[in-house]
């Protein structure tokens, strides 16, 4: 079982990194960017085969190693089992 | 009278031979003494202070101290905190104390985004710690720093500050906190903090560079922090 | 790739980069058609990076020997003795090519490679240096490679633990396409402890440690010994990743295990990987070695026989440790978290057997994988050599002389004069607590070494080379680039010891190339023997030409002294008043091949100022006995943008306000080539008033030319020609402080 | 319109966070992670209505700057117009 972790920056906290992406894009030509935030994607491979649990588990990650809650918020999705494979990690334009 | 420091040793911890030089060789006629002390190990042994040494602890991977404020050893440090042991975090060392929750607040990517290596000078607030006992309100520090995520954030710094938490300040060499100052985008410029109690303290710049003539012009402005530590041990 | 049954042909091993001499060649010493594994690790072997097919022949002439010699090229890395039972071992590589398909990994994993094959041997590094060439600024690629492999070295150096404290970065039009990053790296190991890279006793095991293997890289030695065409940005599936945490456990692994007698020999795995890593163990012993290769630590699933041998993921070693023995180490690499498998074991064949589930993949002598192949390849002098002859090579020879205030603070602006600050913060200078000398403050990197006895000395590293000069002459230039470097070294007071190098080059294949390499060696080794400073190691990196468009051919000169009282050290800047100013060597030089010629003029040309010998050794010397006997305070040699540029880095580097006031005297030559020639072994000192005589005295002694200038105070830079102001200049400092440090504020913004 | 961008590390490519980050999660009780790959998530905010030209847009801006496509590949996914704010930064067990 696989699960998706989002990990982003609280509101409220400067996110520089994101701030200088805005400001290089406007340079290289993407007027129409507002607003850049970067954050992690962490994609889990669990040996695991209920989902809720796997959804816990994977929270608890979270809460102890994988995000900083002081200043950062997560996101925890199970991939659905029959779409394995299908998002490999081909690129996409 | 001795003061032993137990020098804290991750796996990638890069500053732990030169915390233990400075408190074990360029201050032991002041009667300090120092040890490494093992990550896996779960105890501290007899030391009277603990240093969690600048560097990179597993290599900063995911954000930096993150994964050394899980190592074994920590629960050790906590407990040796929570009975008013005197802890300093340099560096790295502070990131992990935040990570693990001893102190408050976080720091994140430098506002210029790049590992900065530089001589910067810190104020002190006055605030008597273990590490400051013996340093004046209003002194200035040359001690220089090296990261690339000492940008610290809190999610309220005027309570921090209010609670007399804010240790150091970055400033000009006259004592100046200014925006010119921070080299890394602090807010409040702050460089170094302590929890509560005061026992546990954490800073970005390193003493343990700013204690021999001899390097690089470095000063040796830093000895004052580990002094201070000494006389809170009983030893002077 | 590696499919079974593939029939093996000539075709398949040009893949391999064999040609089809070469080819037959491998087949008449095997009596049979080799398989596919085996022209795999035939064809990165003999490739030009690993062989040195092309520059084996010219290496052989540098002197390699000297009194201070522990170990010279041919291991990992070189060693000198350092006294109280100590080694400095160093040496220097290129990582060009990954660098400039990604310049942050290519970057960082050359800082890995240089500083394993440091450690290797059994020493702790103590300090890096970077030589670093970029196109010019202007260059649309130019600030992304800039930024990438700056924080690239950065990102790997910091973590690793080890103070970067010397480097130089130039930018010319001739590396747009093919940028250089040389790194240096040198350790400190005890001198009856040095480890060596050789698998001997039958039966011993060979233990494999460190990262994993996935399919990094493969093929990476084939890509360094190949020039980039259209579509070498494509080249992806070449570039590795690097782990600096990884190297640092491997680093304190090792180093622990070095401390008993259970390891025979060990190596890194640099280029051509497992490979390489044993098939030079075994040649260098004289032994074999049997691999089984199902049992090499995997990162991914299903791999290959062939991509086992090929792979060219980092931080990993390969060693031999005393049969029986295998549990100590293991308990070692266990305490650091470290994968370490025994995967083979050493024979007295002779030959590199390798087996996978069982099955024969492959076996060689392993003296023809290592010995390779050499080629007397054809030179020829190019025709621009002569062409570029010109009678009077100053800018004012073609039009108005700029006026000096102008060409000075131009100069200073300059993208290869300007403070490389921004480069060098973002390294970390200070790790380690020794660093006595940063970036910035001299003309070399001093650390401290201490003695086992507690006694403490500083060790030097400085570096030299400056390609405009190769171009012009590559015998005089490559020699320059070794003066240069012994200059930098007296300026800190440090005595030179030895040397490691870089050469960096076109295509040998082309006979104007060979011709400049092989001028390049000659002037190398030459000033290596005026000098005493053998060569103990260096690397050779060829093919850095795109579409036919060779680089200015570029030796890279490293070389380490020692500073036997580290309270005797000078660095370049001046304080803010009260010294006086003296230069020690001749006055002025020559505009050919100057930066001031290359900003007026727009192309380097004429005849440059040649290496003198033992009168320029006796300059040099001269200044760093002044140091050393704590006469004078401040040394800072004369290079880009000669005498005038000297002195005021001097005084834009010092304290504020850092003026200075200086009157030269009437000479033969004119303003301009005074002022801005450049020529070797010319310094700028400082000592205090109370020392003038002293001073003067001993320089004479010495046989060094002296003569006072002024002094520092104030806050303007004045200099001028037979106390005729004019002809000088008068600008205030904090104008060319400003010059100073912005010439990279554009592309670092 | 909201583009969120997914930028990995190609097959193969040595991930030494997600390395580091296994480990100790294995070490911190949760042995059932067999495998952990970071990348990164990005929000771009953009003054676009019409979907297609912002993930064409978006893929641009990763081909040139948000992703290092030597050992990256991205994803861009368009955030539904009315979807918009139902999927905040709040962090969720
Ligand atoms: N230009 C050179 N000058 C002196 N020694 C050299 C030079 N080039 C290579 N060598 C020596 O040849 C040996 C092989 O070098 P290299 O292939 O770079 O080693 P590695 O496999 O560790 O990368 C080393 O001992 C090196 O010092
Ligand atoms: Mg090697």
């Amino acid at each position: 079982m696989k699960a998706r972790v989002y990990v982003t920056l609280k509101a409220g906290v400067l996110d520089p990194q994101g701030q200088a992406a805005k400001h290089t894009l406007g340079r290289l030509g993407y007027g129409e960017v507002e607003g850049v935030r970067i954050g992690k994607y962490i994609e889990l491979t669990m040996d695991e085969t209920d989902p809720a649990r796997a959804k816990e588990r994977a929270a608890a990650m979270c809460e102890g190693l994988l995000a900083n809650t002081v200043i950062e918020d997560y996101r925890v999705e199970i991939e659905p089992e029959d779409a394995d494979g299908a998002d490999g990690a081909a690129s996409e334009g | 009278m001795t003061t032993t420091f137990g020098v804290l040793r991750f796996p990638g911890s890069n500053c732990d031979d030169d915390a233990l030089r400075a408190v074990d060789v360029v201050l032991a006629p002041a009667g300090s003494r120092g040890r490494i002390i093992w990550h896996k190990d779960r105890s501290l042994g007899d030391v009277d202070a603990i240093i969690l040494p600048g560097g990179f602890s597993y290599g900063d991977y995911l954000r930096g101290g993150a994964i050394a404020a899980h190592s074994p050893i920590m629960d050790a440090v906590a407990e040796f905190a929570a009975g008013g042991g005197p802890v300093l975090g340099i560096c790295n060392g502070f990131q992990i104390l935040c990570e693990r929750g001893l102190l408050p607040g976080a720091l994140i990517r430098n506002e210029s985004l790049r590992f900065e290596c530089r001589d910067t000078h810190v104020v002190t607030s006055g605030r008597q710690t273990p590490f400051t006992r013996g340093i004046a309100a209003g002194a200035v520090l040359r001690m220089s720093i090296a990261h690339a995520e000492g940008r610290y954030v809190h999610p309220d710094p005027e309570a921090l500050w209010r609670a007399g938490q804010v240790v150091f300040r970055y400033a000009t060499p006259a004592g100046e906190v200014s925006a010119d100052a921070n080299p890394n985008g602090s807010v409040l410029g702050i460089a170094g903090i302590c929890n509560e109690a005061g026992n546990v303290v954490g800073l970005m710049p390193h003493p343990e560079r700013a204690c021999e003539a001899v390097l690089g012009g470095g000063g040796q402005d830093g000895r004052a922090i580990f002094e201070s530590a000494l006389a809170g041990g009983g030893a002077a | 790739m590696a499919t079974g049954k593939l029939e093996i042909t000539a075709e398949v091993a040009s893949e391999h980069g064999l040609t089809r001499d070469e080819y037959s060649q491998v087949e008449r010493a095997l009596g049979r058609t080799p398989t596919l594994c085996e022209v795999g690790m035939i064809g990165v072997m003999w490739s030009e990076h690993c062989s040195y097919k092309s520059s084996r022949p010219h290496l052989k002439t540098l002197p390699t020997r000297g009194d201070k010699v522990i170990q010279g090229p041919g291991e990992n890395a070189g060693a000198v003795d350092i006294g109280d039972g100590q080694a400095a071992v160093f040496k220097m590589e290129s990582h060009n090519h990954p660098s400039f398909i990604e310049p942050y990994q290519g970057a960082a994993t050359g800082v890995g490679g240089i500083c394993r094959d440091v450690f290797t041997m059994g020493a702790r590094p103590v300090a890096l240096a970077n030589a670093l060439r970029f196109g010019a600024l202007t260059h649309p690629k130019t600030p992304h490679l800039l930024r990438g492999v700056v924080a690239g070295i950065a990102g790997y150096g910091n973590a690793f633990g080890v103070p970067n404290v010397t480097g130089d970065v130039h930018f010319s039009r001739c590396y747009d396409q093919n940028i250089l990053v040389n790194a240096l790296c040198v350790g400190i190991a005890p001198t009856d402890k040095i480890f060596r890279g050789t698998a001997s006793g039958v039966g011993n095991p060979v233990m494999y440690v460190g990262a994993k293997t996935g399919r990094d890289g493969i093929h990476g030695a084939t890509m360094a010994s190949a020039e980039f065409g259209e579509g070498a940005e494509q080249n992806r599936p070449a570039v590795q990743v690097g782990d600096p945490f990884m190297e640092k456990l491997l680093l304190e692994a090792c180093l622990e295990l070095m401390q008993s007698d259970a390891l025979v020999g060990i190596q890194d795995m640099g280029a051509a990987g497992l490979t390489s890593s044993s098939v030079e163990m075994a040649a260098r012993a004289g032994s074999g070695i049997e691999m089984d290769l199902e049992r090499v630590p995997q990162r991914e699933a299903d791999m290959s026989a062939y991509e086992l041998l090929l792979s060219e993921s980092q931080e990993r070693m390969l060693m031999v440790v005393e049969r029986g023995r295998e549990h100590e180490a293991r308990a070692i690499f266990d305490k650091w978290d470290l994968d370490a498998e025994v995967v083979g074991r050493v024979t007295d064949t002779g030959r590199v057997v390798m087996r996978m589930q069982g099955e024969l993949v492959a076996d060689l002598p392993a003296e023809l994988l290592a010995e390779g192949i050499t080629y007397e390849r054809r030179t020829a002098r190019p025709a621009y050599i002569d062409a570029a002859r010109v009678e009077n090579p100053a800018p004012s020879a073609a039009g108005d002389a700029p006026r000096p205030d102008e060409a000075l603070v131009s100069l200073l602006g300059a993208p290869n004069v300007t403070s490389k600050a921004w480069v060098y913060h973002q390294y970390d200078h200070n790790v380690r607590t020794s660093t006595v000398l940063r970036p910035g403050q001299a003309d070399a990197g001093l650390v401290r070494v201490i003695a086992p006895s507690g006694r403490e000395k500083g060790l030097g590293v400085a570096l030299g080379g400056q390609s405009r000069l190769v171009y012009l002459d590559p015998y005089e230039g490559s020699a320059r680039a070794v003066a240069e470097a012994y200059a930098n070294l007296a300026a800190i007071g440090a005595e030179p010891l030895a040397v490691t190098d870089c050469l960096n080059f076109g295509n040998p294949e082309n006979p104007e190339i060979m011709w400049q390499l092989a001028e390049s060696v000659r002037g190398l080794g030459d000033a290596c023997r005026a000098l005493g400073t053998p060569v103990v190691s260096g690397n050779v990196s060829l093919y850095n030409e795109t579409d036919g468009v060779a680089i200015y051919p570029t030796p890279m000169v490293g070389m380490v002294g020692l500073v036997a009282d580290l309270r005797r050290h000078a660095g370049s800047a001046l304080p803010e008043a009260g010294l006086e100013i003296a230069a020690v060597g001749e006055l002025g030089g020559s505009l050919a091949g100057s930066e001031y010629q290359s900003l007026y003029l727009g192309r380097a040309c004429g005849a440059i100022a040649p290496f003198a010998g033992a009168r320029d050794k006796a300059v040099m010397d001269a200044v760093r006995t002044l140091v050393a006997e704590g006469l004078v305070e401040v040394a800072h040699d004369v290079t880009e943008g000669g005498l005038a540029v000297a002195v005021a880095e001097c005084a834009v580097s010092g304290g504020a306000p850092g003026g200075v006031s200086i009157d030269l005297p009437e000479t033969e030559m004119s303003d301009e080539a005074l002022l801005f020639g450049e020529a070797p072994a010319r310094f700028i000192v400082a000592y205090p008033p109370k020392a003038r005589d002293a001073v003067a005295a001993r320089a004479k002694a010495l046989g060094a030319p002296i003569t006072p200038l002024g002094q520092c105070g104030g806050d303007r830079l004045r200099v001028a020609i037979a106390g005729d102001q004019r002809r000088g200049f008068d600008v205030p400092v904090d104008e060319a402080r400003e010059a100073f440090f912005s010439g990279l504020r554009d592309v670092t913004a």
